[in-house]
């Protein structure tokens, strides 16, 4: 406000916000989707604990709780950083599926592979797969949908044909190893933690690393990035590398997890990563949304379909609400959105 | 009905030998460990008898895409097809087409409505199955308390029978024993694993689960294994000898049952070449012989019957390989 | 004024015929076809022809409207819910006792509704289809099962299961592909033949110039989404009838088969560009190389393989051909160069 | 090579072709440190193309590039920034989903602690960018929402924050309010003086005049030659640039003016304008003139039936014509022509058979099937008559210039025989010698009895143009002058009329 009136009459837009820094934090942080969403979540956790406390209060519920959205968090995350891009990745289902057997071979031939190897050597394939990915539509100027379809396909049809109709169980497969899928940290997964480590790192990498940023840019406006001079093609492989590199770790995941593997494993869970990134506030077209955001709308999905039986709604209608639950996801930001645009015509009316 | 296919012309072959004997297995689904033993038995069945054996399936238990393989089955002209329906009704049309081209249609493990086939190798009786399982855990539990039942997909036809002769059976013979639900796993781990898991939360007094099916009892065992209900919550079901073992030595399941599926694969095999002999019709009263396993009847509604199913426990299951 | 005339093309007609890639698709399919014909045993016989376009009818069903649809760059991923959705609604009513044509009938009624919620959504509301619709993806599979739950519904009549199974004489063809070229007929002159059909082509290369220019671009979003659900329900009567089965998971993932085949026929993901022969023609070569490939005794893994390297490379051929003709003209450029070049003082004194 | 050894830019000879296009034969340029250089030609005459060439966005066929006496060759606008070039491109090239910070620094982030961003020193440094350009933007805010105005003022932000050596500014101009233009000219003046070398296009003859030290003129993708501004004159560089003489820039003929056509009473949209009534008759050209950003494109827009509006009427000829129905306004006998010409105006990958037919479509069916015959028959005679230059009817739209381009438009909607014409801006980014064809064509349209409402930044063009004036400010329509009446300072005073602030602002 120090201003003078004839200086505000000329301003032509909105005045340099004067609020302090942790009130503006705060406000941010209150108006954020994330906020939104990680509260429908609480709501949906504290509902289904009130039915039946077990589902929190137990040791085995509060450890499930946790990692059930484990896999999911972290394809959630990759995803994030494609749709970020304006390019979307259905290929990660597969990735995750070869990325599993592979686990499983490996320690049918290695027994004694350290599991820390195992983590790395998954997430390394998936980067390989993602790196097909985003070669061929940064260089070859295709779309991402038609592409990472044509891979799931493909890659898919690999496990398949490596896998034939075998499965390999947990008796082949080092006990050290498949402790992790329950080992727990003061009462919190192991798997849950990586997971959480993971998620927080890619959130933070895209709010403050240069080429984070370069991300949201090449979404926001593919073509002013190339004018720009930004490295578009480079930007989007990476995306797709790391994409392809946390489903390959969700995939070692799955093993550790489940303990079984066969070639169906993951089939169908791209359209849930898809979900999961659009419920926690993505948006679909590129250039805004969190990874934070993606993973707590992961943990919203995954938990509501352990939590409805809990309330009483059968199995049978989970799928219908999650639907619903996306749908009204992408009502509310619309909603916002329209409610944005219009504060900001107004700031430029009243200057 | 008049399924007027325009093709029944070209392919009435009948029983006659002059055409080399093809055989074709169509599981439920590829990467089954079950049916990869019933099939093991049925290639060596058919390689014994000098035919050429085929083991063709989907990738997810759904009828949709069986049909497609029973359509190039006929297509190809096979002698014989050997199912396991994922819908009693839905592969019924393409069975029908199958048969009129010529090709002898035998089910196993799972079977379509009669009038799709022209035989049915059962593995055990279904009340036999079902009362190995709840009678095996009625004395698991002390008779009395809430259980459940984990089984396959919502559709399947064999674990709806089965689930419904139990229903029967322990209103008759356990009236302590409650069962407080019914979950599908979908014959898929990873769902039937998570299943597993919701069900000890939703139901804490829960002292038993019943899972007919191979990929459920795994699953359920291995949640099991590593959870608190451990040695609480007793399970039992049907189940691989190479599945369970772990669990049977960890102590987290005490007895499970199962057929032998070689056995069975190898039974289908023969029933199968029988028929496309000619040698046998598949009416009630046709005998036939299936190599070391001896001779077999066929008995009421072309069904031919394995046997009882057995238990496997600490004692004997170090003597089972599949 | 000079009264100026125009040529109505820049290249002849067969040119311009030949530069499409439907062109490059009616291709592949003819040649897939000539050489299971005389390659592959059985192939020939009327009974595959029969099988393969029994097998495609949904997915053909399906690829019309959503050709439409992906035209003005928007897409609908629900199409196999719907499926499943029109399959239970079906299922429900003829399991209570309803008449078959009341509950066919119904079973459309949903189709149609599943496409105006689609079409609300994205037309007037304004949301992304490609989130809508993963939405309703599950939404309309939740209900579809919700409402069958555990149970199929399989006592349809004789005489209506039938239908989908009978051929035409000795040529093995179904019947029911009589429907099809129907619709088809009134696609193609819808999508290629009429000022509507021009106007999905201006809404998917620019929305904005469209409504401009009077296009009601709402009203066509909603439309072509309501034509997805009927047909969509169309698919899901034919596909019960035909497996004679109703169940709440029918037809699961098949949107992915029908988009990858509109994608494979030349359809451009990003809408204004693709037509229906090709769709038509890429629906067809997917069916026949699946049917060519599972006699020849290959396994899914590879056949999924070998669909999923063609989509891709048939998007990545134009940006190939495209890479092509840049190297080649970039040799061109280098000799250019080397020529002397007229300097500004020698231009400017003009 | 006659030219000092000193230049900062120099082409020589450079050519380009996309496919059978000849954007540019052969274009040269010679840019001294510390000057303004001014690039004019008429549309399509290759100077965006040349200015991308620079930029690395377009690799050249042929021909030579230096800077400061080096070959150089760009593969990629981020190898011309690095070798300090900085480009403001004719259509803004912004993030609407980033803060306008962001936007500016993009790429080049001001890194802190562990090679992290650092957003607060970055918010200072753009709020400091801002100061010095008088202008008055919250660093946080997204570009989205910024009006076209706004988004060219980061533009130019950006381009001053990179420290370039050579600064090109394609038509950064076209956009702009006199006083943002002003102000613009401070800042590129202050450049130039501290060594730079600015390179400055745009199609209004005054701001060359007024901003730069030597012109160069382009036509046909050639070089033509290149003056000191003291030593040419308007005349001349018309000459050189149209290779012709132009007569009458605005032919206006006489005409008899007769019944209302159009009639708008109480239009209002919130935060847009307000209480908006005016009409206009047969024959008559009515301006609508303001300052950028005033609202006479919404009002248009409102009055056509694309944007919605809260109250008020519009009616033509007596009828009501319905709100929000574009398909209404048309079949009243509206036609409008946007000021996008490219997003809104046509469809460019539209071929120009397709884009004339657009409207007339639906009347040219037969039982509900349309050919592509009937669509190239019914078309023909209007591409020629207003002399569009293409190979053929089924050629892209977005292969051809701006003027050609606006004429497509212009033909599309003649086509459907309206009673009223709605053009705005409709010689925004054309050059001079289309512009006096279109301007004749508007005029010959209004003798034959057709109402228009022509909305101008450009004086000139309303005040030669106009039968009538109507001046919008904020929203309102301030003045109703007659051509008599109107003269630029009664133009002007009503266009920055309304409030006292305002009015000291402008
Ligand atoms: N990407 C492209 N593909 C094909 N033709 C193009 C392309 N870019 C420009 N052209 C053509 O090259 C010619 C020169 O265009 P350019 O944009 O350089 O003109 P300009 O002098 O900047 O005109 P204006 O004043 O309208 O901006 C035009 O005929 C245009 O149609
Ligand atoms: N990009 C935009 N997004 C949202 N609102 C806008 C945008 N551009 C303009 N507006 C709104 O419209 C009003 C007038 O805009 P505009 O600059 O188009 O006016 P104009 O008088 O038509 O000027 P001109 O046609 O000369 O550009 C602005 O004050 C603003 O409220
Ligand atoms: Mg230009
Ligand atoms: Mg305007």
């Amino acid at each position: 406000m120090t201003h003078t009136t004839t200086d505000e009459g000329t301003a032509l837009l909105l005045e340099p916000s004067a609020l302090p820094a942790r009130t503006r934090l705060l406000k941010t942080l209150l108006r954020s989707r994330e906020l939104s969403v990680a509260i429908v979540l609480l709501i949906v956790v504290a509902a289904a604990a009130i039915k039946s406390p077990d589902f929190v209060v137990s040791s085995d519920g509060w450890r499930d709780l946790l990692l059930t959205p484990t896999i999911l968090l972290l394809l959630a995350a990759g995803q994030t950083v494609v749709i970020i891009t304006r390019n979307v990745d259905l290929s990660v289902g597969s990735i995750l599926g070869l990325s599993a057997w592979l686990t499983g071979e490996l320690f049918m031939a290695h027994p004694g592979l350290p599991p820390v190897l195992a983590f790395v050597i998954g997430s390394a394939a998936g980067a390989g797969l993602g790196l097909i990915n985003g070669v061929v539509v940064a260089y070859g100027k295709v779309p991402a949908l038609v592409i990472t379809l044509g891979t799931q396909y493909i890659f898919r049809g690999i496990v398949l044909t490596w896998a034939g109709s075998s499965l390999i169980s947990a008796s082949q497969m080092p006990d050290r190893f498949l402790k992790l899928g329950t080992a727990q940290i003061f009462t919190i997964p192991v798997l849950f933690i990586i997971a959480m480590v993971i998620v927080v790192a890619v959130g933070y990498y895209l709010q403050t690393a240069r080429s984070g940023r370069e991300l949201y840019a090449v979404g926001s406006d593919p073509e002013a990035a190339v004018l720009y001079g930004l490295p578009v093609n480079r930007r989007v492989v990476g995306a797709f590398i790391l994409s392809g590199a946390l489903a390959g770790l969700a995939g070692v995941v799955f093993a550790a997890r489940y303990g079984t593997v066969n070639s169906s494993a993951g089939t169908g869970i791209e359209f849930q990563a898809v979900a999961a990134a659009v419920v926690g506030g993505v948006a679909i077209f590129g250039g805004s949304g969190t990874a934070w955001g993606a993973a707590i709308g992961a943990g919203l999905l995954m938990t509501i379909n352990s939590a409805l039986p809990m309330v009483g709604i059968s199995d049978f209608w989970q799928q219908a609400l999650v639907g619903a639950l996306i749908i009204a996801a992408i009502v509310l930001d619309r909603v916002l959105a329209a409610r944005q645009a219009r504060k900001l015509i107004e700031a430029r009316d009243e200057s | 009905g008049k399924a007027d296919t325009g093709t029944s012309s070209d392919g009435e072959s009948g029983g006659s030998g002059d055409k080399p004997l093809s055989i074709v297995f169509l599981p439920k689904n590829l990467g089954n460990p079950y049916f990869d033993a019933s099939d093991a038995g049925g290639k060596k069945a058919v390689e014994a008898l000098g035919g050429t054996f085929s083991e063709v399936g989907p990738q997810t238990a759904s009828p949709d895409a069986q049909v497609q393989y029973i359509n190039t089955a006929a297509q190809q002209h096979a002698s014989a097809i050997v199912l396991s329906a994922n819908d009693p009704k839905a592969v019924g049309s393409a069975l029908t087409q199958a048969k009129s081209s010529g090709t002898k249609i035998v089910t196993f493990d799972s079977d379509t409505e009669a009038q799709y086939r022209d035989l049915f190798v059962n593995q055990a009786s279904p009340e036999g199955i079902a009362k190995a399982q709840v009678d095996g855990l009625a004395e698991q539990i002390g008779d009395s308390g809430e259980i459940a039942i984990l089984s396959a997909s919502a559709n399947a036809t064999n674990q709806n029978a089965w689930i419904d002769l139990m229903k029967k059976d322990l209103q008759a013979d356990h009236p302590d024993i409650k069962l407080v639900d019914t979950v599908y796993g979908n014959d898929d781990d990873q769902t039937s694993f998570d299943k597993t898991a919701a069900l000890l939360k939703n139901h804490p007094n829960l002292k038993g689960i019943i899972s007919p099916t191979t990929v459920g009892i795994a699953a359920a065992a291995r949640y099991l294994s590593t959870s608190k209900s451990k040695g609480k919550v007793a399970l039992t079901g049907l189940g691989t000898p190479n599945q369970m073992r772990k669990f049977v030595e960890d102590g987290t399941v005490t007895e499970f049952y199962l057929w032998n599926p070689t056995d069975l694969g190898t039974l289908a095999a023969y029933a199968a070449a029988a028929l496309a002999n000619g040698e046998i019709t598949g009416k009630e009263g046709d005998k036939f012989t299936a190599g070391d396993l001896g001779d077999y009847t066929v008995g009421a509604d072309n069904t031919v019957l394995l046997g009882d199913p057995t238990g496997f426990n600490k004692d004997n299951i170090g003597d089972f390989d599949f | 004024m000079s009264e100026r005339t125009y040529p109505s093309y820049t290249h002849p007609l067969w040119r311009r015929l030949l530069i499409g890639r439907e062109a490059g698709v009616i291709a592949l399919l003819v040649i897939i076809w000539l050489y299971g014909y005389s390659n592959i045993p059985y192939f020939g016989d009327t009974l595959t022809l029969t099988y393969i376009l029994v097998d495609m009818t949904t997915v053909l069903l399906i690829a019309l409207p959503m050709t439409l649809v992906i035209v003005t760059g928007e897409i609908d991923l629900s199409v196999a819910s719907v499926v499943g959705l029109s399959s239970a609604v079906l299922g429900l009513l003829v399991q209570h006792g309803v008449g078959m044509p009341l509950a066919c009938l119904t079973a459309l009624v949903t189709g149609v509704i599943c496409g105006v919620v689609n079409g609300f959504l994205v037309a007037y509301v304004g949301l992304p289809s490609l989130a809508v619709t993963i939405g309703t993806l599950a939404l309309y599979r939740g209900i579809a099962v919700g409402l069958l739950g555990t149970t199929a519904v399989t006592d349809f009549p004789a005489n209506w299961t039938e239908l989908t199974s009978r051929v035409l004489g000795s040529s093995g063809i179904p019947t029911f592909m009589m429907v099809f070229v129907v619709l088809a007929a009134i696609f193609i002159a819808l999508l290629h033949f009429s000022p509507f059909g021009r106007g999905i082509y201006d809404i998917g290369l620019s929305p904005e110039a469209a409504e401009f220019t009077g296009v009601n671009v709402q009203r066509t979003k909603m439309i072509l989404f309501v034509l997805t659900g009927t047909l969509s329900a169309l698919a899901g009567i034919f596909y019960t009838l035909r497996f004679g089965s109703a169940r709440g998971d029918n037809a699961t993932g098949l949107e992915l088969q029908v988009i990858a085949a509109v994608l494979l026929g030349g359809v451009s993901i990003f809408g204004g560009r693709g037509k229906l022969p090709g769709v038509i023609a890429g629906v067809l070569l997917i069916g026949a190389l699946s049917s060519a490939l599972r006699l020849e005794g290959v396994t899914v893994n590879v056949i999924n393989i070998i669909i999923g390297l063609l989509l891709v490379l048939s998007v990545l051929s134009t940006s190939l051909l495209a890479w092509v003709s840049d190297i080649r003209g970039s040799r061109a450029r280098r000799h250019r160069v080397q020529r002397p070049t007229p300097t500004p003082s020698s231009v400017s004194s003009q | 090579m006659d030219s000092p050894p000193q230049a900062a830019l120099q082409l020589a000879g450079v050519s380009k072709n996309f496919g059978p296009v000849a954007a540019l034969r052969s274009g040269s340029l010679t840019v001294q440190p510390g000057s303004i250089h001014a690039l004019v030609g008429e549309n399509g005459a290759g100077k965006s193309t040349l200015v991308k060439i620079v930029a690395g966005v377009h690799r050249r066929d042929g021909g030579d590039f230096f800077l400061d006496g080096q070959a150089v060759d760009f593969g990629s606008t981020a190898e011309s920034k690095a070798a300090g070039i900085a480009v403001i491109y004719q259509e803004p090239t912004l993030f609407p989903d980033l803060s306008v910070t962001e936007n500016i620094f993009m790429g080049r982030q001001i890194l802190g602690r562990m090679r992290r961003i650092d957003k607060a020193t970055m918010y200072r440094e753009a709020g400091k960018l801002f100061q010095g350009l008088g202008v008055h933007i919250d660093p946080r805010r997204p570009a989205l929402g910024l009006s076209i105005a706004d988004q060219q003022i980061i533009e130019i932000a950006k381009a001053i924050s990179l420290d370039a050596k050579v600064l090109i500014m394609d038509e950064p101009t076209a956009a702009l309010s006199g006083v943002e233009v002003e102000r613009l000219f401070t800042v590129a003046r202050r450049l130039r003086d501290e060594g730079r070398a600015l390179v400055f296009i745009s199609h209004r003859f005054d701001e060359v005049f007024d901003l730069c030290d030597a012109v160069t003129v382009m036509r046909d993708g050639s070089y033509i030659g290149t003056r000191p501004i003291a030593e040419t004159t308007v005349t001349e560089m018309v000459n050189l640039m149209v290779g012709r003489e132009v007569a009458d820039l605005f032919p206006k003929q006489d005409t008899d003016i007769g019944d209302v056509v159009l009639k708008v009473e109480g239009l209002q949209s919130a935060g847009v304008f307000h209480d908006v009534s005016f009409t206009v008759r047969r024959g008559e050209i009515v301006g609508l003139a303001g300052l950028v950003g005033a609202g006479r494109s919404e009002i248009a827009r409102a009055v056509f039936g694309v944007d919605r509006y809260d109250s008020g009427t519009v009616s033509m000829s007596g009828t009501a014509v319905p709100a929000r129905n574009p398909r209404a306004a048309i079949r009243s006998g509206m036609a409008f022509i946007p000021e996008d010409r490219r997003k809104q105006g046509l469809v460019t990958d539209a071929s120009v058979a397709e884009n004339i037919a657009g409207v007339i479509r639906r009347g040219l069916a037969k039982g509900g099937l349309l050919t592509k015959a009937q669509e190239n028959r019914a078309v023909a005679p209007w591409a020629a008559r207003l002399e569009v230059k293409t190979s053929s009817l089924d050629a892209p739209a977005k292969t051809m210039s701006g003027g050609n381009q606006q004429k497509v438009v212009i033909a599309k909607w003649l086509a459907t025989k309206p009673d009223l014409l709605i053009i705005d801006e409709p010689t925004r980014g054309i050059d001079v010698g289309t512009k006096s064809e279109v301007h004749r064509l508007l005029s010959e349209l209004a003798g034959q009895g057709l109402a228009i409402l022509m909305i101008s930044s450009e004086l000139p063009e309303v005040l030669g143009m106009a039968d009538r004036v109507l001046v919008v400010s904020e929203g309102r329509l301030t003045a109703d002058l007659t051509r008599e009446q109107a003269t630029p300072e009664t133009v002007m005073h009503a266009a920055t009329a309304s409030s006292g602030s305002q009015e000291m602002a402008r």
